[in-house]
């Protein structure tokens, strides 16, 4: 660690004790866990508000009133970027006190709105279409991928094996069952058995995505004990 | 009066889910400057809110603080924390060397920490897997997580031999074949719940709004 | 008619009061009295359960009930809302809405009206719980037969739920064992596991003895019958009468205890000096063999006072003996080191009940390092016990529960209606040892008996869901008390299995990075280029250098540790090929970290902010922000992040990096950086149809791979490259010729990928080890 | 795709609404899903036993395109809260973003109406932890042990945090049930909980807690859709490999 400033410095051995205090949560939870962590939200809100109001608020509510000055704000298109939105706020301020809390409703019923439209429109044409499409490989033999240079039998296999997860996966999670006259809520064997390959795909799926996830903790891990090491090295060697 | 207020809600919910979902479909101009306004606006809430929600934050550890209840000191740092921040930030900006350094040095340590601390809890909880588990798909996800960490991980003896070649294809054969048909499996199926839940909040028969 | 006796301190009591005014216990039956008192029960056989039915007519939805409909008609407003699913289907969408106006405008009122004017159930029943508890503290009287009809229910109903049923066992016995003596199988085994366990339950009634109360809440809700213990007197053998009514009214009430005596282990046994623990300082040795006399003789009443008497001078009764319970002034000092021991007992059984689930093998395991101790103390006194000395335990029950006896009683006598051994020994028993004390005694149990009698016979036929009720109660307010114990068992846990995982990962990261050294590995590099790697990396070496390109950093903070090592590739080598680099983010955090990444690499390059690099900063608004973005950049970001002061107050596409861009398409490059699949295919979907001929790379954490692979083999290709992870980091550096902070992690991360696998086959190893030996242990 | 996301959406509206009308004559039955009955016990459980139910909804925003598993959550949330209403210690709900806390908040107040128990409602029990994904992970722990936590559920959108918020739960000796919309984190949390929701389960928290009919009707909707997308990529493999479309 070269050319440390004294604010560096000063950070870096902060950095460290943090380091140190939220990995003693290895040991179980303690004191100095909870200090770094409580410290920890404070400062993420703090930043996390700051941005919110340098980013969204005051580029999108401030800055145009100031800009424009108040004469304009009769016109249509300024009651829709500033008028309405101010209003909504406002509104949605009356949720600090609980007995006016049903007035900001309205607001929060507009996000709603505009969260479930963005799921559907954004599952709908981001993924439902989409990877269907993506599913349809062509079976033929002779075709090659571009950019793997996958071709003939491997890449059949390999777009069956695709083919094959994606269906039984799918239909792994149906939900519907036939019930049976004891009551109890039962699947056809055929569907039965589609369904357990499916869970094995979704087991090797899940098996593959934690494997990379620890691989990438473990990379974590290995940067965290680094940085301890350098500290530590740094003091050593004066 | 209740019922009226209720109706409102549902129907804004519902109105401007619509448009912002058609905006998907339609090319209207119309639609399309309607839905850009209403996701300004929601936006601009949603930044409102986070500061409503902030300020939520801020009363809950702040009534700790007040009522001494145990283990106030932590709130009342994460009170001071808070507002250093903050007040830092509205003062210089988000982008100022001085919150470049708050940042650098205590919330990304500890971010990362938090993350190092996640690969132990990977570990004990593979661990768990294979030691106490005892269905089909935690033998597969087990035997699978293994593949791939030997099939990634280092080779002390004879390393390039074909051994290791071999695990390295089966590695990326399983990550990059089944997985793949059954993460598409598996997205297509969320994708199919997401569209339903949506649709049921567009539909008003789901109104976390209250109502 | 004038006067009655209370059963607990046969002290007179106007005949019109329904609790005693000395000791608060109740006097007239809760049964008899229930059709008067509770207008909410209409008739005995369906009514009062109408919450529960409704309940679990709701709950069983899919098999609806006949009977349920006509009965939901009036007053059920609580199954109307329940079954609002079954309107109407044109009103379906609005069903939910009506709900609360149903409610609250239309139903209740009637429904206040049918019942009890002042204080609806609905009302009650979310408080009874705490009033229970406010009862124990207050030592207040109150009548619970409201609570009981409708609470009880509600919780019966609940427990229906399940669609187990514990009539027998008595209710939510089985999590509690299930999680204790089963709870390695409980994932795989699920409900199957349950049946054995219900029989476990039958076999070790353990949550039926109430926890041990601490004395100083114990005290002020004592019952009459306590009180007198407590108090020094100095006529032992006239106060005995008054305690042994007092224990006979316990018995009556059939606390729980008595059910199966015989197939109690030794472990339910022995907390038995505890229930006088609190009070036993106070009490004088006759008063002590009063009480335990009273407990233990329930069976067998030819133990006559002379002879209590005598075997308390002489000291000689076998089964005192053999508990050592002192007889003499020593009693306080020897029954209180046994007091701890009963707290344990409960505490370990609610470890189960508290997380079924979560108790897992491994930690259970070294629960049992705790065991030992108390479990070996357990083990000698209850070496010690003899048969004979079941019996005080027995009495233990009724002894710990005195504040909220008096609510339990009328429900406690039902069942030992229901229990038909008790009946009868408790009527010869009424009439034995307590001959000797004339009439007071003898009005007890007239008392009682017929009381017992005549409800037994009326309801025996309808008695489950009351008998289930009582359980309920009686279970729930035992879970009540055990509270405290509960909190502290967690923390006796230890979690050794997780040390030595976290001790092996530290070490042997901690090892390889100390005795390393920069220059060499200890771990061989990576043989082979990835098949992958060589088309992303031809790509980045032949990007046109006059275009800028476009870096998205899409992480959260905690993944930074990772992309220093493997985006930190690809910068150095944009960075290497003097191409002009723009950031952009859609994480709130992303800004800082591109700004972090491009100090980081580009330290070594002399890079110029707004010459060599831009940050365009924070683009808000997720998916469709990213759409917006990619069809019209310049109209999605309108400022920058880390301008140059040449720039300030104006945006970052002033800059001469960014001013020839228009449209995505004329970067030369987009790579989007990111450890979330989502964040991956929101950009190969929303962005790639706006790229043109640009290419767009992925740069991933190690997970992600599988999700975004798809879109790179697919034959019309969304992504165009994918790096992915430390190794192939590693190989891109050693491609690059350059030793940077990827290979600077290989060893530590390898160190730590051997001790994964080395867990992992240790975990299997001792899995299966488990799994052979399990069959034996059967 | 305009037009045939158009009628893919048309389709998904009209069949919910055909599967509601059909519901008395067809009724659905539903395979068992173990965690959900699970949780019926633990949350009962609970009430019982006065310990607290904790509902997390995840740290996905309202109007991100993840809110999908956020407003699963809310709905589990209305169910397992009506449950607890009669507690000591009422469920408490968190999420990381403001918007979200306050849409617990109107659920949860919701819930104590109809309940006839609003003034047991407290808005504490819906709140925000922390603005970013550890910083709400990281209030976890503290929140599991200050409220005596003893059911804990994930419902709502996580990325790998989700998984640390699961072993937080689960090393704090809780009932830990977890389903997220995200496949990454799904596969953590598969390894991390006892009770793991799969794949698109989240979803149908719903129609296992008898949420309302249309939750049962979307449930087979999506089971038809599920077939029609199956069979479509069937015949469209089909017809790929011999060359009719491209």
């Amino acid at each position: 660690m070269p050319n440390l400033t004294t604010i560096d410095f000063i950070g870096t051995i902060v950095a460290a004790l943090l380091t140190v205090m939220v990995l003693s949560y290895l040991i179980g939870d303690n004191l100095f866990f909870r200090l770094a962590t409580y410290l920890f939200i404070g400062v993420a809100a703090g930043y996390a508000g700051a941005i919110a109001w340098y980013h969204v608020l005051r580029p999108g509510l401030v800055e145009p009133l100031l800009e424009n000055g108040f004469s304009t704000l009769l016109e249509p298109a300024t009651i829709v970027t500033l008028i309405i939105p101010w209003v909504l706020i406002i509104l949605l301020l009356f949720r600090l006190s609980p007995a006016t809390a049903k007035v900001g409703t309205l607001p929060l019923a507009l996000l709603v709105g505009v969260g479930a439209a963005v799921v559907v429109g954004g599952a709908l044409t981001g993924t439902l279409i989409p990877q269907s499409f993506a599913a349809m490989e062509t079976l033929d033999p002779s075709a090659q991928a571009p950019l793997t240079g996958e071709k003939g039998f491997e890449r059949l296999v390999n777009v069956l094996i695709v083919l094959l997860g994606t269906i039984s996966t799918l239909l792994y999670f149906r939900f519907s069952a036939r019930r049976k006259p004891s009551g109890k809520a039962d699947r056809s064997k055929l569907l039965e058995g589609i369904a357990f390959v499916g869970q094995i795909f979704i087991a090797i799926t899940f098996g593959v995505m934690y494997a990379g996830a620890l691989i990438a903790t473990l990379v974590v891990l290995t940067e965290r004990i680094q940085f301890l090491w350098d500290v530590v090295s740094f003091f050593l060697k004066g | 009066m209740k019922i009226g207020a209720y109706l409102i809600w549902a129907a804004t919910a519902i109105g401007v889910g619509v448009v912002v979902l058609l905006g998907y479909f339609l090319d209207s101009q119309l639609v399309l400057s309607l839905r850009l306004a209403l996701m300004r606006w929601a936006v601009l809430i949603a930044a409102a809110a986070l500061l409503l929600g902030l300020w939520n934050l801020l009363s809950v550890h702040w009534s700790k603080v007040s009522e001494q209840y145990p283990g106030w000191p932590y709130s009342a740092l994460l009170i001071l924390a808070f507002l250093v921040t903050l007040s830092l930030g509205l003062m210089f900006g988000p982008d100022n060397a001085v919150m470049v350094v708050i940042f650098d040095y205590i919330q990304l340590p500890i971010e990362t920490s938090l993350m190092a601390l996640l690969a132990v809890s990977l570990v004990v909880a593979g661990y768990r897997v294979v030691a106490s588990r005892r269905d089909v798909s935690s033998l597969v996800f087990a035997v699978t997580a293994f593949l791939i960490l030997i099939g990634t991980g280092p080779w002390l003896i004879g390393n390039g031999g074909s051994l290791q070649i071999l695990l390295g294809e089966i590695r990326n054969w399983l990550a990059q074949v089944w997985a793949a048909g059954g993460a598409r499996g598996i997205l297509l199926g969320v994708a199919l719940g997401s569209i339903a839940t949506g649709l049921r909040v567009l539909l008003a028969a789901d109104r976390p709004y209250g109502g | 008619m004038a006067e009655q006796r209370c059963p607990m301190c046969s002290k007179m009591n106007s005949d019109d009061v329904d609790v005693c005014v000395y000791c608060g216990a109740r006097l007239t039956p809760l049964v008899i009295s229930s059709g008067a008192e509770d207008s909410g029960k209409a008739d005995d056989s369906g009514t009062p359960d109408w919450l529960a039915r409704i309940r679990s007519d709701v709950e069983a939805n899919k098999e609806p009930e006949p009977e349920a409909q006509p009965e939901a008609g009036d007053d059920d407003w609580l199954g109307r809302l329940r079954t609002s699913g079954d309107l109407p289907p044109e009103e379906e969408p609005r069903a939910d809405a009506s709900k609360a106006t149903d409610s609250t405008a239309a139903d209740v009122p009637g429904w206040v009206d049918t019942r009890s004017p002042d204080e609806s159930v609905e009302q009650k029943a979310p408080e009874w719980l705490k009033r229970i508890r406010a009862r124990e503290r207050a030592e207040r009287v109150e009548e619970p037969q409201e609570e009981q009809s409708g609470s009880g229910d509600w919780l019966s109903s609940l427990r229906e739920k399940t669609g187990d049923t514990h009539e027998e066992t008595g209710m939510g016995e089985e999590p509690v064992i299930s999680s204790e003596f089963a709870p390695d199988d409980a994932v795989s085994e699920g409900e199957a596991g349950l049946p054995e366990i219900q029989d476990l339950a039958d076999v070790l009634p353990l949550d039926e003895i109430p926890p041990p109360e601490p004395p100083a809440d114990v005290e002020p809700a004592l019952p009459g019958g306590f009180e007198r213990i407590r108090k020094p007197t100095e006529e032992p053998v006239e106060k005995l009468p008054a305690d042994n009514d007092w224990l006979e009214a316990f018995k009556e009430a059939g606390i729980a205890a008595d059910d199966e005596p015989a197939s109690e282990p030794p472990v339910a046994d022995l907390p038995i000096p505890d229930i006088h623990a609190p009070e036993i300082e106070d009490v004088t040795d006759d008063e002590l063999f009063a009480a335990l006399e009273g407990f233990e003789d329930f069976p067998e009443q030819e133990k006559k006072e002379d002879e209590r008497v005598a075997f308390h001078e002489l000291e000689e009764v076998e089964w005192m003996g053999d508990v050592e319970l002192p007889t003499s002034d020593t009693a306080p000092e020897e029954a209180y080191p046994e007091e701890p021991i009963s707290q344990h007992t409960p505490p370990l059984i609610m470890d189960g009940d508290a997380s079924p689930g979560a108790a897992d093998s491994q930690e259970l395991d070294f629960d049992a390092i705790e065991l030992p101790e108390w479990l070996g103390e357990l083990q000698e006194t209850g070496d010690k016990i003899s048969g004979e000395a079941k019996q005080p335990d027995e009495g233990i029950t009724p002894a710990t529960l005195p504040a909220w006896l008096e609510a339990m009683r009328p429900i406690d006598t039902f069942r030992s209606s229901v229990e038909i051994e008790p009946v009868d020994d408790q009527a010869v028993e009424a009439a034995g040892p307590l001959a000797g004390l004339r009439g007071v005694l003898m009005a007890e149990p007239v008392v009682a008996i017929p009381h017992q009698a005549s409800i037994g016979s009326g309801r025996l036929d309808i008695s489950e869901r009351q008998f289930a009720q009582a359980e309920l109660l009686h279970r729930m307010v035992d879970d009540e008390e055990r509270e405290l114990p509960l909190e502290s068992l967690p923390q006796r846990r230890l979690p050794l299995v997780r040390w030595v995982i976290s001790l092996l990962l530290l070490l042997a990261i901690g090892i390889s990075i100390v005795t390393g050294t920069p220059d060499t590995n200890t771990f061989p590099l990576p043989a082979r280029v990835p098949r992958d790697l060589g088309p992303f990396f031809t790509l980045v070496d032949e990007l046109p250098a006059e275009r800028p390109a476009l870096l998205v950093f899409d992480f959260a903070p905690g993944y930074t540790a990772e992309f220093d090592a493997v985006a930190s590739v690809v910068l150095e080598h944009l960075m290497r090929r003097n191409i002009a680099i723009a950031t952009v983010s859609t994480q709130v955090n992303g800004p800082l970290l591109a700004a972090r990444a491009i100090e980081r690499s580009g330290a070594q390059h002399d890079l110029v902010n707004g010459v060599d690099y831009i940050h365009l900063g924070y683009l808000s608004g997720g998916p469709t922000a990213v759409q917006l973005f990619a069809a019209a950049p310049r109209e999605a970001i309108l400022q920058g992040f880390f301008l140059p002061d040449e720039l300030e107050g104006q945006t970052a596409w002033v800059s001469p990096i960014l001013q020839d861009v228009e449209r995505l398409s004329d970067f030369s490059m987009v790579a989007v950086i990111t450890a979330g699949t989502d964040s991956a295919r929101v950009w190969a979907e929303q962005a790639h149809t706006f790229m043109g001929d640009t290419p767009l790379l992925m740069i991933l954490s190690a997970g992600a791979e599988p999700l975004v692979r798809p879109y790179y083999e697919s034959l019309s290709p969304q992504v165009d490259g994918i790096l992915t992870g430390l190794p192939q980091a590693v190989a891109y550096e050693q491609m690059n010729g350059l030793a940077g902070d990827a290979l600077a992690r290989w060893d530590g991360f390898n160190a730590g990928m051997l001790v994964v696998e080395a867990v992992l086959l240790t975990g299997a190893m001792y899995g299966v080890i488990r799994w052979l030996l399990k069959p034996r242990r059967s | 795709m305009n037009i045939l996301g158009l009628a893919v959406l048309g389709l998904f509206v009209l069949l919910m609404l055909f599967f509601v009308s059909i519901r008395t004559r067809w009724p659905a039955a539903f395979r068992p899903i173990k965690a959900y009955q699970e949780l019926n016990t633990a949350v009962e459980r609970a009430v019982e036993a006065g310990e607290r139910v904790h509902l997390s909804l995840g740290t996905g925003s309202v109007i991100g395109s993840d809110s999908a598993a956020a407003f699963a959550g809310l709905s589990l949330l209305s169910q397992v809260a009506s449950a607890t209403t009669t507690s000591d210690k009422p469920i408490v709900a968190t999420a990381g973003d403001g918007a979200m806390a306050m849409l617990a908040q109107d659920t949860l107040r919701s819930v104590y109406a109809e309940a006839n128990a609003e003034e047991h409602f407290k808005a504490i029990s819906g709140r925000m932890l922390g603005p970013t994904p550890f910083s709400y992970t990281a209030e976890i722990p503290n929140l599991l042990d200050n409220e005596e936590v003893s059911v804990h559920v994930l419902a709502g959108s996580f990325g790998a945090e989700g998984a640390l918020a699961a072993d937080f739960g689960r090393r704090q000796g809780a009932f830990v049930l977890a389903g997220t919309e995200d496949v990454q984190s799904q596969a953590l949390l598969f390894a991390t909980t006892d009770y793991p929701l799969v794949g698109e389960e989240l979803f149908a928290a719903g129609a296992y807690a008898d949420a309302g009919p249309l939750h049962a009707a979307s449930l087979r909707t999506q089971d038809a859709i599920r077939l029609m997308i199956i069979l479509l990529i069937i015949v469209g493999t089909v017809l790929k490999t011999l060359g009719v479309i491209s």
